[in-house]
């Protein structure tokens, strides 16, 4: 069989689609993440209800939307909430499975920094901060992190600052969140996983090409490579057609 | 995006929704601030014989009334006690008066109490604060109001207390809505009350709506969804299942009822005669809408009030 | 029953509302969670020179970069300092990271945080309780997140600890929508964020609307009012008053807006003068509309989507 | 001029509507109090906004409500509120110039009692309880009482169970409430009213052929009697026919 050419996003995201299998309720951010949970709604997880910051539930959009707020999650969507039922009932409620998350910097039991490279009182580089990541990290059951550059500067032995706690130091410090914290980060190199609370994030999965050194090299950790190191499947002709012709025809952010 | 073919529909029937997420000894909410009260829910719960049931709900009205003498509650928590402003109820005083035929436990707070509590359950806190109970008699009977000390000072350096109730995280919650479509997606509109919290702070809920809607109506008013479709475990057809209470734009609230309620409740055999002929010897609630007839019917019929359409916009490509 | 020829109005001029409810050092919310963002007081706010304004916000985005650099503002607090996903924000990020020109007073905060602190304003309570901030180094550097004890024990008699926020209760609170009546009963559709929340918990609230439309628009659908006219200082008809965002059903977002400002506001000369073409030589936002252009607010018109009507109901007498 | 005839409910939401002079925003319940607002909405006080337990905000019925959530109220009302919001952001926010409530007993300083008669575990009488009259004396600026028999068993020494406590003994047990609690009561007989905290209710207004020993006979506690107590004037031959052809012209309460 010929083999297929595809984009790293185009590869981010069907790997994501792919550990969404059998997920009902996720919060997702716009971007890959987005498009990652239509996939899996054609493929992996028909019953997936999607959920954003913005209070959107069940959205249906009539393009790809370019914000968590875009009008077009609104118009045709099946609930709207305001903020204190989004973050109060639903997410500190415990109903969210998978939420996905973005960050500057991930260490190995998926402590993250959106706010500061450097001190806080005096960053080199202010980032925005929070956001929600915070209680999404806190309070979904599990949160998927996709970093689309691995580097030993996003993936460091100690971020320079806990913006969203890792369960593990959050129980440590006393919260009784049952939340298994970061089980996945895509990567273009790759998946690094964990199952629970107190387990370091392990290479599970490897692109098809990829060199474990580089993977290694790439990481600030000392990162552990799992015994059943598979490499993951290239996505199929199937998933690349979903992807291209119906989820993101414009290539809005499927760009090779 | 969701292929509607693959997707799982809530839609159940009441008997199939009732013996699936109630069980003996349960915690039960049935919410409805006096508009959309789910009496068919209530009655089917009797029917199916039911016991030990805490019972959760701020306004204890005809319908726990009922339940009580069809001794299906050993716990009431609540926050009034009465039948509106249509007299008393008899079930309820005898058991609290007389401990006739037997005890009754009440948890007793004030509506704004019961109003944390569920918004405790639905958040998931371990507690919510209110500025009520100061000097009231109701903390020296309830020992769940408890008091918290503010961490942040006064002018003065001293730090307030505050009054806190516990989370309440009921079983099964139970309301009534105007329409939902098969995914569970609730639309209500009038009075509502505190319905979306009391299922949000449910382990189950059901919801039993006059209309299962098309996917297009609910999704054509999202701002109307007050309950989103993952907090919903079933979803039930029942026409007229508010009845004596009303449902706002469907049917208005049959105050002959309330009024006669006093005198069945206040006499222990036309309360039996009254759950023996309306719920044990009824199939279901179609049964009941049936002997209702049609005169109580249209004398609860309500005329047309349509609200103006607004415009959500759509996308211009 | 009112008699309206003896009712007040609580229309304003933006001028005029700006100026009677903003001081300088005062505690000002503006909010709109990228919908509804009410830009056009913002820029009221700058023509009129207010200093010293501790500004709360969720989101601080472009209207707050733009505040800032007009120095309007000496404190900030907010849990998300980003141009959305369109880059990042050259003032903003200038006092931050260099104190230039001169250092920001910045109280952070995650976005439920913020919920929590208007959550307590608006309820008047000591404090709000949340389940975030354990293991965060968020307290370490905001010493207004503390803790609490629950009073209620767990199994093993424990009692656990949860973290809480103070009330915010600002001076004036800002919040755009998309309609109202005369006299401040505001309708909002689409997301509706923490706008009702956030005019709750302020002494005084300004409230721009698309239109101001009659008594009878807003009373055919009760439901639509998020904000109740007794809670509402004023209300002023300003019309695309949230441009660069957007309206639900009136006009989309200027995304090529949001992407241009990265390069003007990392550059202070480009960013002075886009503050005195389009604000400070402006007399108001009408101007500052028409100098947008045709072709500009045609980029951003939607097409119909429409609400289907429910039925409120009548009395049948 | 010639003398009108008037029944003691006219009288009493006469009385009630002069004394809503000036207020803006009344929670009132049903039957006299409503009325009392739609009288002083009429003369005293056009710009009272009336807002009622079940959440319905600035109501225009069509027909005189049986209840505080009927039908009649919500379609064509101004806006409709949940009980979260209208406990939480409305009452305890402190939103309310006036609230009105009823009880089954009363004492010189406000407490009420509308929860038993006899000892709360074991009632001779047990009554409705709370409902939100706790929070309306906690949180209204002023609270208004009708109570429609005046007698010794209603006007109390000492309240058989404290359900809705004067700001007075809240603030001794340490809250830092503002509301003036009782500031006036409306009975068959005329109006007891105090201006603040700490005060007793004295008899300040009496209606025409009433005997100020009546009263006092009447009255469980020692009731003082205000030096410059006023007789009240009978309700104008405006005020009742605003009642009786506009407010409520079915006599649905005002029955004679």
């Amino acid at each position: 069989m010929e083999t297929l050419a595809f984009s790293v996003d185009e590869l981010l995201t069907v790997t994501a689609a792919r550990e969404l299998a059998g997920k009902n309720v996720v919060f997702a951010g716009i971007g890959l993440p987005t498009l990652a949970v239509s996939l899996a709604q054609e493929t992996t997880a028909p019953n997936i209800e999607v959920i954003y910051e913005s209070g959107v539930c069940g959205a249906h959009p009539s393009a790809l939307p370019a914000t968590i707020a875009d009008s077009v999650l609104i118009t045709d969507s099946e609930a709207v909430l305001n903020l204190a039922s989004l973050f109060g009932y639903v997410l500190q409620g415990g109903r969210i499975d998978v939420g996905f998350l973005g960050a500057a910097q991930i260490d190995k039991f998926g402590n993250l920094n959106s706010s500061v490279i450097g001190e806080w009182e005096n960053p080199s580089k202010r980032l925005p901060g929070s956001g929600g990541a915070h209680e999404v990290l806190a309070n979904a059951k599990e949160t998927f992190v996709i970093m689309r550059r691995h580097s030993e500067r996003s993936f460091v032995e100690k971020v320079d600052f806990v913006t969203s706690a890792a369960p593990d130091m959050a129980r440590a410090a006393g919260s009784r969140s049952k939340a298994k914290g970061v089980t996945r980060v895509f990567t273009q190199f790759g998946v690094l996983a964990r199952e629970d609370v107190g387990q370091e994030l392990q290479l599970t999965g490897i692109h098809a090409g990829i060199d474990v050194d580089t993977v290694i090299k790439s990481t600030g950790w000392n990162l552990k490579v799992h015994p059943n190191l598979e490499v993951i499947a290239n996505p199929s002709a199937e998933e690349l057609e979903l992807l291209r012709t119906e989820i993101d025809p414009t290539g809005m952010y499927l760009r090779s | 995006m969701v292929n509607p073919n693959l997707r799982k529909s809530k839609v159940m029937g009441l008997k199939e929704a009732i013996s699936k997420y109630v069980f003996d000894g349960a915690t039960v909410s049935i919410e409805g601030f006096t508009h959309a009260i789910p009496t068919a829910a209530g009655h089917e719960i009797i029917r199916q014989g039911f016991k030990d049931l805490t019972l959760v709900r701020m306004t204890a009205d005809i319908i726990v009334d009922q339940m009580l003498a069809a001794n299906c509650i050993s716990t009431l928590v609540s926050s009034f006690v009465g039948n509106s402003s249509a007299g008393s109820l008899g079930e309820i005083r005898r058991r609290i008066e007389e401990s006739d035929p037997t005890h009754l436990e009440f948890k007793e707070y004030s509506h704004y109490g019961m109003v944390c509590r569920y918004l405790a359950g639905a958040q998931k806190l371990p507690f919510y604060p209110l500025k009520s109970y100061f000097g009231s008699d109701l903390p020296t009977i309830n020992d769940e109001i408890r008091k918290v000390t503010s961490p942040y000072p006064n002018e003065d350096g001293s730090f307030d207390e505050i009054y806190v109730v516990p989370p309440v995280n009921p079983d099964v919650t139970i309301v009534h809505a105007q329409r939902a479509d098969q995914w569970g997606n609730i639309q209500m509109w009038g009075l509502t009350g505190l319905q979306a919290e009391a299922v949000f702070a449910a382990e189950h809920s059901i919801v039993t709506v006059e209309e299962i809607v098309s996917d297009d109506l609910v999704r054509s008013d999202p701002n109307r969804t007050i309950i989103p479709s993952h907090a919903v475990s079933a979803v039930v057809e029942v026409p007229f299942g508010a009845h004596p209470s009303f449902t706002q734009g469907y049917y208005d609230r049959d105050n002959d009822f309330y009024r006669d309620w006093s005198a069945i409740s206040g006499d222990k055999a036309l309360l039996e005669q009254w759950l023996a002929k309306w719920i044990f010897e009824t199939t279901d609630h179609s049964q009941y809408v049936e002997m209702m007839g049609e005169a109580t019917r249209d004398r609860l019929k309500v005329g047309d009030a349509f609200s103006t359409p607004i415009n959500y916009g759509s996308r211009i490509q």
